[in-house]
């Protein structure tokens, strides 16, 4: 795409079918093969690309969560606790961190991803009191438990 | 539109400007104009009501106005980083024109184009990043078999 | 019958003292059986009136032992509110209720009820297979020695079947109608588990 | 703005590491779900699938893994080698003679996503048959990771003393024989 004179190019712009071609063309540059520069397969292609590029504006908030959620599981687990308790027991301590916050604190911020479990396994110890009420066993009952404290 | 067919960048300013003190990155606006022609009607009216006005509220900002014939009214604007930028401005209102030099004189001259994030820091950590011994207790001495 | 064995029990006490006779004469019936030593003591005692010599095994006394809570129940499991709260990982409660050689002791001298007896049964038998009572196995025939294995054992874990007795699944069956590995047994489903984990009887 | 320090920063965070796993009488599939779990790098708050941050895991004495129920005699591990009559069918304990890492190496395999990076992160793992680790791989070991399965005792490994700790739950007659 050379143009000798800038009058040239002002005077005749050249058909409107070049333009379109080009226009399209443009989207396709970084397409592999001949895909990237013959019309007739790169209008398919740029076709099919934004087509997948529309189901992507969906998809993308889905998968972010997802890979948020594996981020917050594997940084969780480090501390010795599982990912659907960490949530629970932060939501119980009214702790309003959406999951894209608390990945990003699990890498940029290690200690205070720390707290925040320590936080959430201080509210999981105290529901398991709750539940259990004072913690021993009725009188006359001989379990493994009991034996191995 | 494509996310690696548009070109991207993350979300930026000139030199942390504002955080101190705002420089206005507009460096040189050229006003061109017809004095006679249809088209430069609200330009006329934008030269007799605002300019002065405006030149006066930045004045970090060289504001020419150039009288030519027979052309299409366009304003160029010039910005620190060596960007220029052309709007035609043909049949609009000297409201509509006021609007698009203010505009101008706030946009910080970098490319208009897609931003990867609606946030961004250049020292995402200070606590320092994770590394798999962040969370690792401490071990002194061998591990394998020798260990036990 | 009562009578009979204790007849029964002094002729093999006096047997046993002609064969390895020592004045000391303190000897343990059970040797490996290590959970319950003082099971079956006899102190051999020795009393000389005149011509004739008497060798009696007095039975020692037990020491002192914790109670039982539950001290009325007939059966030893429900004696010690144990229902359900036992494995074949429990070898020193298993190894209260076998033989030397690994068998079961009858349930007339246990006082266990059917239940738990078939209970305790499945999980001895899942202990002996994954090598938890290793010294409870038959008495080999005198001056045998025992062939050395080219390939160490198997190791393996809540063995319902015998070894011997299943065969190869070479066709696992369709997605929907697999053919499954039993683990464990069915009648062990009803311990108590601490933790959320549902049960699987079939891999 | 500060970009060539960045990467200095970055160097700790995207390090491998080199993990020891015992296999002693651990359940193979328990063992290979851990095993693929580091392989991917999914223990880590890094994780990404397209970036390879996967960790070296080094599994030693896979002879001595234990499996549950009859699974010795029942699982079959099927193969076809192309030929015609060439389907192969061998149950896990011929498996486990033949090569005595090949049960712990199928079922990471298994494990692990069907994607290009599946032979890589294969690569990675290292199976020894028993605890005998070659030196360059020894000094690069840093964490051993805790066994799935509790090893239960077995009745000789318990001490006389909790032997006599444990309360009797019968007494037998008085005359009753022992055998």
């Amino acid at each position: 795409m050379v143009f000798l004179t800038l009058s040239c190019w002002t005077r005749c712009r050249g058909p409107d079918r070049y333009w379109k071609v080009q226009e399209l063309l443009k989207n396709a540059r970084h397409f592999r093969g001949r895909k990237n520069r013959c019309y007739s397969l790169a209008v398919r292609a740029v076709r099919r690309a934004f087509v997948y590029a529309t189901k992507a504006r969906k998809t993308k908030r889905r998968n972010m969560r997802t890979l948020w959620i594996s981020r917050i599981a594997a940084a969780t687990r480090e501390h010795g606790m599982k990912y659907p308790a960490l949530v629970h027991n932060l939501l119980k301590c009214s702790v309003q961190l959406n999951r894209r916050v608390l990945c990003d604190l699990s890498i940029t911020e290690p200690r205070s991803f720390h707290a925040l479990t320590a936080l959430s396994r201080a509210r999981q110890q105290e529901g398991f009191r709750a539940a259990l009420g004072d913690g021993t066993e009725p009188p006359g009952v001989f379990s493994r438990i009991t034996q191995l404290q | 539109m494509t996310a690696r067919g548009t070109p991207s960048r993350f979300l930026q300013s000139v030199l942390h400007n504002g955080v101190s003190r705002y420089v206005c990155q507009l460096k040189r606006i050229s006003i061109i104009f017809s004095k006679k022609g249809q088209g430069s009607l609200g330009v006329r009216d934008f030269i007799e009501e605002g300019v002065v006005d405006f030149a006066k509220r930045t004045p970090g900002t060289v504001v020419y106005i150039s009288p030519q014939s027979s052309r299409i009214p366009k304003i160029v604007a010039e910005y620190l980083n060596g960007k220029v930028q052309e709007e035609t401005v043909t049949n609009k209102t000297s409201q509509q024109i006021a609007e698009l030099i203010s505009k101008m004189s706030n946009q910080s001259g970098l490319d208009i184009i897609r931003i990867r994030k609606p946030f961004h820091t250049n020292s995402p950590s200070i606590q320092g990043q994770w590394h798999p011994f962040t969370n690792r207790p401490l071990r002194i001495g061998p591990v394998g078999p020798q260990a036990k | 019958m009562a009578a009979r064995c204790v007849m029964q029990s002094v002729r093999t006490a006096l047997r046993s003292v002609q064969s390895d006779f020592n004045p000391k004469g303190l000897f343990q019936r059970i040797p490996v059986l290590g959970s319950a030593p003082c099971r079956g003591l006899r102190n051999v005692v020795e009393k000389k009136e005149g011509k004739t010599t008497v060798i009696e095994g007095v039975i020692e006394s037990t020491p002192e032992r914790p109670q039982p809570p539950n001290p009325t129940a007939k059966c030893p499991i429900y004696r010690w509110n144990l229902q359900n709260k036992y494995n074949y990982v429990d070898v020193l409660l298993l190894s209260q209720f076998i033989r030397s050689d690994g068998g079961m002791l009858p349930r007339r001298v246990t006082g266990l009820c059917a239940q738990e007896h078939n209970k305790i049964a499945i999980c001895v038998q899942m202990a002996h297979r994954a090598g938890l009572l290793p010294d409870h196995r038959p008495r080999l025939p005198e001056g045998h020695v025992p062939k050395p294995k080219p390939n160490p054992p198997l190791n393996r874990y809540l063995t319902r079947y015998s070894v011997k007795s299943v065969q190869p699944i070479f066709r696992t069956g369709l997605k929907w109608c697999k053919k499954r590995m039993p683990v464990g047994h069915p009648a062990l489903k009803n311990n108590i588990r601490y933790g959320p984990k549902p049960l699987y009887l079939k891999h | 703005m500060s970009s060539f320090s960045r990467s200095a920063q970055q160097w700790a965070t995207f390090a491998r590491s080199w993990l020891l796993i015992d296999a002693r009488l651990q359940p193979p599939g328990k063992i290979s779900s851990m095993c693929a779990v580091r392989l991917q790098g999914k223990h880590k708050p890094i994780y990404h699938p397209l970036s390879d941050i996967g960790d070296h895991v080094v599994v030693m004495n896979t002879r001595h893994i234990a499996f549950s129920g009859n699974k010795w005699e029942q699982k079959v591990y099927s193969s076809h080698t192309g030929y015609p009559g060439g389907f192969k069918q061998l149950t896990a304990a011929q498996m486990h003679k033949k090569d005595s890492t090949a049960i712990i190496k199928l079922a990471v395999y298994g494990m692990l996503p069907r994607n290009i990076t599946r032979r890589t992160m294969m690569q990675r793992l290292h199976l020894f048959p028993d605890d005998v680790i070659p030196e360059d791989i020894l000094k690069n070991l840093t964490e051993e990771l805790p066994q799935p399965r509790k090893i239960p005792r077995k009745l000789s490994e318990y001490t006389q003393e909790e032997r006599d700790a444990f309360p009797l739950l019968w007494n037998p007659p008085e005359d009753f024989r022992m055998k």
